[in-house]
């Protein structure tokens, strides 16, 4: 019987919410699965869709992107413009037939690290049964 | 290629029980450009910084990686570091291996993988950051508080006395605020008017403070140190040099509307002064109730006026200022009552709000300091009182408490006892919160010496009842029903943020919290700046809070004010966006995307004004050309990130 | 259909008092099937201007050359250049307009409306033919395409030969335009966006299938962005030839370039090359369907931004290429955008 | 040697080739022919022309010259490098058009010379080709007459078989030829004479239909290119080009290539050494590591690929890098027409 299959998720978390979120998490001592590296960048409104086109590409089994709750923006308004652009990105995948559990996006305050928590053990479960991504990255 | 040395801390066991720190610093040393790698129980201790710095002068690293706790705890300290051993101190990348992987995960294998893979992101990131220096600006020595409450008037008058010019705006015809509004404060019952008087008159005086009153903020462009404002002053029609304040305007003026500063418990004329002592003392002419500036509509207060004080020509006028901090303490409004249906508020003349009921209490008031009914003027001699409404209630109204109608509700019972002995004061309340220096005492006061019935319970529906209130609860101690059939009830309403305070804050780009009250940048650690840097808060605005706390608060945003404009010049993080002019073509959309307006066009592309700019990256996730990215966490950047993060 | 006898005249006026620099506008190809771009400089050359349903191109996609023209030139002449549009074409323009990508003195627009028609699909025609070539095709009185081959004449209804994005089109005449010839009949389409609906409808496995067989055709010619005129890009994305070198760059730099994909022709690179310019056409494709119609191996690249489209419209109430004041589909949002997809 | 096939026996040829893979026209999931592995089922010949040409099988967009792998252990590198050159994969393309065969036949030359391209030949040595010759110009811009070819060519080809209705009249050309043939020794039958007249009057009938010619030929037009170089003319050709790679990629003679590492992963150093087709036409194509770039706009970049099939080519080889497939003519997105194109060139100035 082959190993239960761990799949690769890069996150991006910004700055002020998430990535404190997920300090938080760490903080509290609370425990969840190492399947996710995360990538702090200052907001999720600075989330290119390229990157996310470049970490299937490179592999990844899942993306998630994660950002303020609206209306707590440390920039005031980056976390909505990234809901449109991650919106589109999402249905565009989903389009090409990719599985949308795949590509993700959460919103997780400082103060959430509970929820993210929450969110990456999800996420892993979800994306267990579909096995390895092999549709969209290099080198299957 | 650069030199890059990747230090990883044990921190004691709490990364290296969980993550096996030798295996981390071997698969660094094999990564391309990493000359030096090296594991050490305590990364941030003296010795742990001698490492680094022996490291980068030995091995003449160009670039160092500390694999350590949060950025957010130990980035400032290792880039100090790096500093010191001769580098850059963008030259420094943090890679958190302890909260998000020592911490998290409990498998050594696979939270040593993770670690290895989130430290040679920062070394990918870090060998393409560039040596930036922080962006110097000059800064505008002068303030500008918005608010001319208590909150407000302290802040401007702490700016003051520390030497730098102040303009304290205030938006209504006086300064004083909510305060001056109040009979007695607790837990002392001293007079608030005579306590605030003196300030008010200190504040207006003072030769630092330019006081703008009936003025409001209509604008404020720039950046931290360098503020353009632009203020409207509303016409008042009256100039108050000539106002000798006889009140003959008054009394043939033939308009009557309800006096807000008694909060509808009387009238006032179209021309008033707000209360005798107001600030600037002069009188308005309020042109929503004045038929009409035309003489031919009235004109009475003009023909009346011996020292011709009336001017009816008088226009708005646009006041442009230059500030380098701004204090926010725009206060607060109380929840609107019209909100509160199940309590009979507006359907029934003698049920009022807690400032109502400062204003019957107050010697000021319409009544002279006697408590009695709106309706028929006859002393009450059962008050119900209830505490949290419109707080406290999630489903319905404002789920957060508003703090101050504890002790404000338990003053009142006192004062009603006070001025009507044989009186019955009852209190329904939730829970009695009496944190704070004399606070509790005073409850006990209120229950021991003044005999108030404190009941806990919430009450359901107040309604009339042959001339009386019948107000129905629920006794939850006892789970018995409870009807008391009362004279007057009062409402302790919710504190909201101030009428316009939202407006504002759009204007101002203030983040605000999910109940309209302005966000502080942190809240604990940085509980009085807002998350734009150079503006700060005071106040309700920021949260409900009594008088001492908006005091303290008011003080706190003075001397953080007093940080920046002590100063001559000031210094703003570099990784800012930067625009790659030959790719640009100017078509906007990061402008339209940028949320502090710091990006412009000019001769069809656009630049980035670095002092505006916060370094966010919106603008770079929209440029569909890749012509506009941040320093030092560039599209390339984050893509060879995205590589080290899957093992690639 | 639309006659563009007064816009020759117009533009033969224009040219010959110089207040334009050249029009571009449409010519017979060397064969029947297609017309050609031509760019018309003198006023005798207008009489080889033609208008049927074989002038495929949106030729706004020219105003990027003359715009890299001009920035090269040491003296530009700055005079407008007269262009012909479709209904298609002319909210491409309004999109470089949004853009400022040109000023709208920059162009004089000659407007036609289609009508009832539209540009046909070679396929669509040469399977009617059967090997026969058209001489002549036209749109006739009662909307029917009338195709004249060597030997005889004859009718088709537009639903069996124009192109598919002409069957979806919901701007068939000139949104922004200086002169106009044609009526503006306002066609109704019953379902603008049915082909990409009927997609959504295929099985997720079963529609993966279909894209990775249809990307795995591109031979990554770039001819879907080079006939782009939103793809008006100096350098795209995914080029990464990055021309900001400057003396003191360092070979280490030049050499260390974002690689977003490959140069192989592989399906990976394929998909994330499709995505990048689908995700940026998003809010700026007005579906002129030239992409579709360029592509030497017939992928149908239109589904992407079609798609695109659609959620713009649903997801966002975004409309392109109709208001040039609007700002773009992502540097804009309201409030109530909706989130249900996130956690 | 010349034989007969039966139409209905070609599946059985195939069948016999069983250590070959074979290539054959098909659709795919399109209005386009394109080669694809024969599958036993459904093969004819009754292909127009293939979209991409028979180059596509013998020079890959995509070859791998080399894999790398560079390993630290106790900080001493080891770097593994492992040549790929294309191993035992014998291969029989079926429908060949004249034209891409004779493409070929230039490639060949190409990838010879001073260096003879190892990975080029690995593929070209185990490759057979086998024509069908046009009966009708399977494009309307077919001009092979005006470039030293014809419907019927056999340069390049191994077998050549002309569609005579029912059956192929089938000519083998080289060794291989002879050898698929042999292979399937019953399924051919010696052809009469009439088959033989009635192949050549298929050859003459199909030149006859061949309409497009070009003006001037090979040398003559060499020579009046020479004098163009800075000719305004480019300028006014290139307006509608939309620089695009559709003439070039699918050329059957362009060759022009790239190469890459492809890097999967940085520690440890991990990737392919890769060559794929580049473009003349592409900005990117002349791109100095300065920033300068020496064919700047579609003008220089028009020419340069008229200069090397018409010019610099003749001047080396002897040969017109152009074998008058029409592809470039045809599948040009805004109908640039190398024809008129080489007309105006002939002439300018008369």
């Amino acid at each position: 019987m082959a190993e239960e299959f761990e799949p690769k998720i890069v996150a991006f978390l910004c700055k002020w919410c998430s990535s404190a979120g997920s300090d938080l998490a760490g903080v509290s001592r609370m425990e969840y699965p190492p399947n996710v590296v995360p990538i702090q960048v200052m907001c999720s409104g600075s989330v290119s869709p390229l990157y996310i086109f470049s970490a299937f590409n490179k592999g990844a089994d899942g993306v998630l992107v994660s950002g303020c709750h609206p209306g707590d923006c440390h920039y005031i308004k980056g976390n909505y413009y990234a809901r449109r652009r991650i919106h589109l990105v999402k249905k565009l995948l989903e389009f090409v037939g990719l599985e949308p559990e795949r590509f993700q996006m959460s919103w997780v305050s400082a103060a959430e690290g509970t929820k993210y928590t929450q969110v990456i053990k999800e996420f892993v479960n979800e994306l267990k049964p579909l096995g390895p991504q092999n549709k969209l990255r290099r080198n299957p | 290629m650069k030199r890059t040395g990747v230090f990883i801390c044990h921190c004691g066991i709490n990364i290296a029980g969980t993550v096996d720190v030798k295996k981390v610093a071997q698969e660094l040393a094999k990564h391309p450009g990493v000359v030096h790698a090296e594991d050490y129980v305590y990364m941030c201790s003296d010795p742990g910084q001698n490492l680094i710095i022996q490291a980068i002068k030995e091995k003449n690293l160009d670039n160092v990686v500390v694999a350590c706790c949060s950025p957010t705890l130990h980035e400032t300290t290792f880039r100090n570091t790096s500093k010191a051993g001769g580098l850059n101190i963008f030259r420094c990348e943090i890679a958190n291996i302890r909260e998000q992987c020592s911490w998290v995960h409990k498998d050594k294998s696979s939270a040593t993988q993770k670690a290895t893979k989130i430290t040679k992101s920062a070394v990918e990131k870090v060998r393409r950051n560039e040596s930036l220096e922080a962006i110097s600006v000059p800064v505008t020595r002068r303030a500008l508080v918005v608010g001319g409450g208590i909150a407000g008037i302290q802040a401007a008058l702490d700016l003051g006395n520390s030497g730098f010019e102040v303009i304290l705006v205030e938006k209504n015809p006086s300064i004083g605020g909510h305060m001056i509004q109040l009979s007695e404060t607790f837990p002392t019952l001293d007079c608030s008017q005579c306590i605030l008087t003196p300030k008010m008159v200190e504040v207006s005086k003072h030769p630092k403070v330019k006081l703008m009153t009936y003025s409001e903020v209509q604008d404020v462009s720039g950046y931290v140190g360098n503020f353009k404002v632009k203020i409207l002053k509303k016409p008042t029609y009256v100039d108050p040099d000539k106002c000798n304040l006889c009140d003959e305007c008054t009394k043939v003026c033939p308009i009557v509307v309800p006096n807000e500063f008694e909060l509808g418990l009387t009238g006032r004329r179209a021309i008033y002064i707000p209360f005798p002592q107001a600030i600037p003392a002069s009188y308005t002419l309020d042109i929503k109730a004045c038929p009409g500036l035309m003489p031919i509509a009235c004109g009475k207060c003009a023909d009346v006026c011996d020292v011709k004080a009336i001017d009816y020509d008088m226009k708005p006028q646009i006041i442009e200022e230059e500030v380098g901090a701004i204090i926010l303490a725009t206060g607060y409004d109380l929840y609107d009552k019209a909100n509160m249906a199940e309590y009979g508020y507006g359907k029934y003349a003698d049920v009022l709000d807690g400032l109502q009921f400062e204003r019957l209490c107050s010697a000021s008031g319409p009544t002279k300091g006697q408590i009695l009914r709106p309706s028929d003027h006859k002393e009450p001699k059962e008050v119900v009182f209830i505490q949290c409404s419109g707080s406290r209630d999630p489903e319905n109204h404002c789920a957060y408490c508003s703090k101050i109608c504890c002790m404000y509700t338990a003053k009142h019972a006192m004062l009603y006892k006070h001025h009507v002995h044989d009186g019955q004061a009852y209190i329904f309340y939730i829970d009695i919160r009496s944190g704070g220096k004399g606070y509790e005492e005073f409850v006990q006061r209120a229950v021991e010496e003044d005999g108030v019935l404190y009941l806990r319970g919430k009450v359901s529906k107040v309604f009339e009842d042959k001339g009386k209130l019948k107000v129905w609860g629920v006794d939850t101690l006892t789970g018995k029903h409870i009807e008391i059939t009362a004279d007057m009830v009062v409402l302790a309403q919710a504190m909201r943020p101030a009428q316009g305070a939202q407006e504002l804050a759009k204007k101002l780009k203030l983040a605000m919290d999910k109940d309209g009250f302005l966000a502080e940048a942190h809240p604990k650690l940085r509980p009085v700046e807002s998350v734009t840097s150079g503006m700060f808060l005071a106040g309700a605005a920021q949260a409900p809070k009594d008088i001492p706390e908006a005091v303290s608060q008011a003080s706190g945003a003075a001397a953080k004010a007093v940080t920046i404009l002590s100063q001559e010049r000031l210094y703003h993080s570099p990784t800012v966006a930067k625009v790659l002019s030959n790719l640009c073509t100017g078509c906007g959309m990061c402008v339209q995307v940028c949320p502090y307006e710091a990006i412009a066009h000019k001769d069809g592309k656009v630049e980035v004004n670095e002092v505006l700019c916060e370094g966010c990256g919106t603008c770079s996730a929209t440029c569909l050309r890749a012509a506009i990215q941040v320093k030092n966490l560039t599209l390339h950047q984050v893509h060879e990130m995205i590589n080290a993060c899957l093992g690639g | 259909m639309a006659k563009i006898e007064d816009l020759k005249e117009e533009a033969r006026k224009l040219l010959r008092e110089g207040k334009i620099k050249y029009v571009i506008g449409y010519a017979a190809g060397t064969n029947g099937w297609m017309a050609s771009p031509i760019f018309i400089k003198k006023p005798e050359d207008v009489e080889k201007l033609v208008w049927d349903p074989t002038c495929v191109h949106n030729l706004s996609r020219f105003l990027v050359d003359e715009k890299r023209r001009k920035e090269r030139e040491k003296q530009p002449d700055k005079r407008p250049v007269g262009i012909f549009v479709k209904g298609c074409d002319s909210r491409a323009i309004v999109v470089l307009l949004q853009e400022k990508f040109i000023d709208r003195n920059d162009v004089y627009i000659l407007g036609i409306s289609c009508e009832k028609g539209g540009v046909v699909d070679e396929h669509k025609l040469a399977r009617k033919l059967e090997g026969k070539k058209p001489k002549k095709i036209e749109l006739g009185d009662k909307g029917q395409l009338v195709v004249t081959t060597a030997n005889r004449k004859a009718e088709f209804p537009v639903e069996e030969l124009l192109a598919e994005r002409c069957l979806e089109c919901r701007a068939n005449f000139p949104v922004i335009s200086d002169i106009m010839s044609g009526e503006k009949i306002k066609r109704t389409v019953e379902k603008p966006f049915g082909s990409v609906e009927k997609m959504e409808r295929m099985p997720k496995e079963e529609r993966w299938r279909f894209w990775k067989e249809q990307l795995d055709k591109c031979i990554r010619c770039y001819a879907c962005r080079s006939v782009c005129p939103m793809c008006y890009c100096d350098e795209c994305v995914v080029d990464s030839i990055n021309l900001a070198v400057s003396a003191d760059t360092t070979a280490e730099e030049k050499a260390d370039k974002v690689k977003w994909i490959q140069r192989s022709a592989e399906s990976s690179e394929n998909f994330v090359y499709h995505f990048v310019r689908a995700i940026h056409l998003a809010g700026r494709c007005i579906d002129c369907g030239e992409c579709e119609r360029a592509c030497p191996l017939d992928i149908p690249v239109r589904f992407l931004n079609k798609k695109l489209e659609r959620e713009a419209k649903e997801l966002f109430g975004y409309e392109v290429g109709f208001d040039p004041a609007q700002p773009s589909l992502v540097s804009s949002f309201r409030d109530d955008d909706p989130e249900d997809f996130i956690r | 040697m010349e034989k007969i096939l039966e139409k209905r026996s070609l599946q059985s040829w195939m069948k016999k080739l069983d250590s070959w893979t074979i290539y054959a026209p098909r659709k795919d999931g399109s209005e386009r022919w394109n080669y694809g592995i024969a599958q036993n089922d459904s093969v004819g010949l009754n292909f127009t022309v293939t979209t991409l040409p028979a180059k596509a099988l013998v020079f890959p967009q995509r070859e791998v010259f080399l894999e790398f792998l560079k390993t630290v252990e106790e900080s001493q590198e080891t770097l593994k490098v492992n040549e790929v050159i294309p191993g035992k994969n014998p291969v029989v393309i079926f429908g060949v058009r004249p034209c891409d065969a004779r493409a070929v036949s230039l490639l060949d030359r190409v990838f010879s010379g001073d260096f003879v391209d190892p990975y080029y030949w690995a593929r070209r040595k185990q490759t057979v080709l086998v024509g069908l010759a046009c009966d009708t110009p399977p494009w309307e811009n077919c001009f092979c007459l005006s470039t030293e070819g014809s419907p019927h060519s056999e340069e390049g080809l191994d077998v050549l078989l002309t569609d005579l209705g029912d059956k192929y009249f089938v000519k083998t050309l080289t060794e291989n030829g002879e050898k698929l043939v042999n292979l399937a020794k019953g399924l051919f039958k010696e052809p009469r004479l009439e088959d033989k007249k009635k192949a050549k009057a298929v050859h003459a009938e199909a030149e006859k239909k061949i309409v497009r010619r070009v003006k001037r030929a090979k040398k003559d037009l060499a020579a009046k290119l020479k004098g163009l170089f800075d000719s305004p003319l480019w300028d006014d050709e290139s307006m509608s080009c939309i620089r695009c790679g559709i003439c070039t990629y699918l050329c059957p003679s362009c060759h022009c290539f790239d190469i890459n590492d492809e890097v999967d992963s940085v520690s440890p150093l991990r990737g392919k050494r890769v060559r794929t087709w580049d473009n003349c036409q592409f900005p990117d194509f002349t791109m100095h590591s300065s920033g300068h770039n020496p064919r700047p706009d579609k003008a220089s970049r028009l020419r340069q690929r008229l200069f090397h099939k018409f010019q610099y080519f003749v001047e080396i080889y002897d040969k017109t890098m152009c074998t008058g497939c029409g592809r470039c003519i045809s599948l040009c997105p805004v109908g640039i027409d190398i024809i008129n194109v080489l007309d105006k060139v002939s002439d300018h100035g008369s």
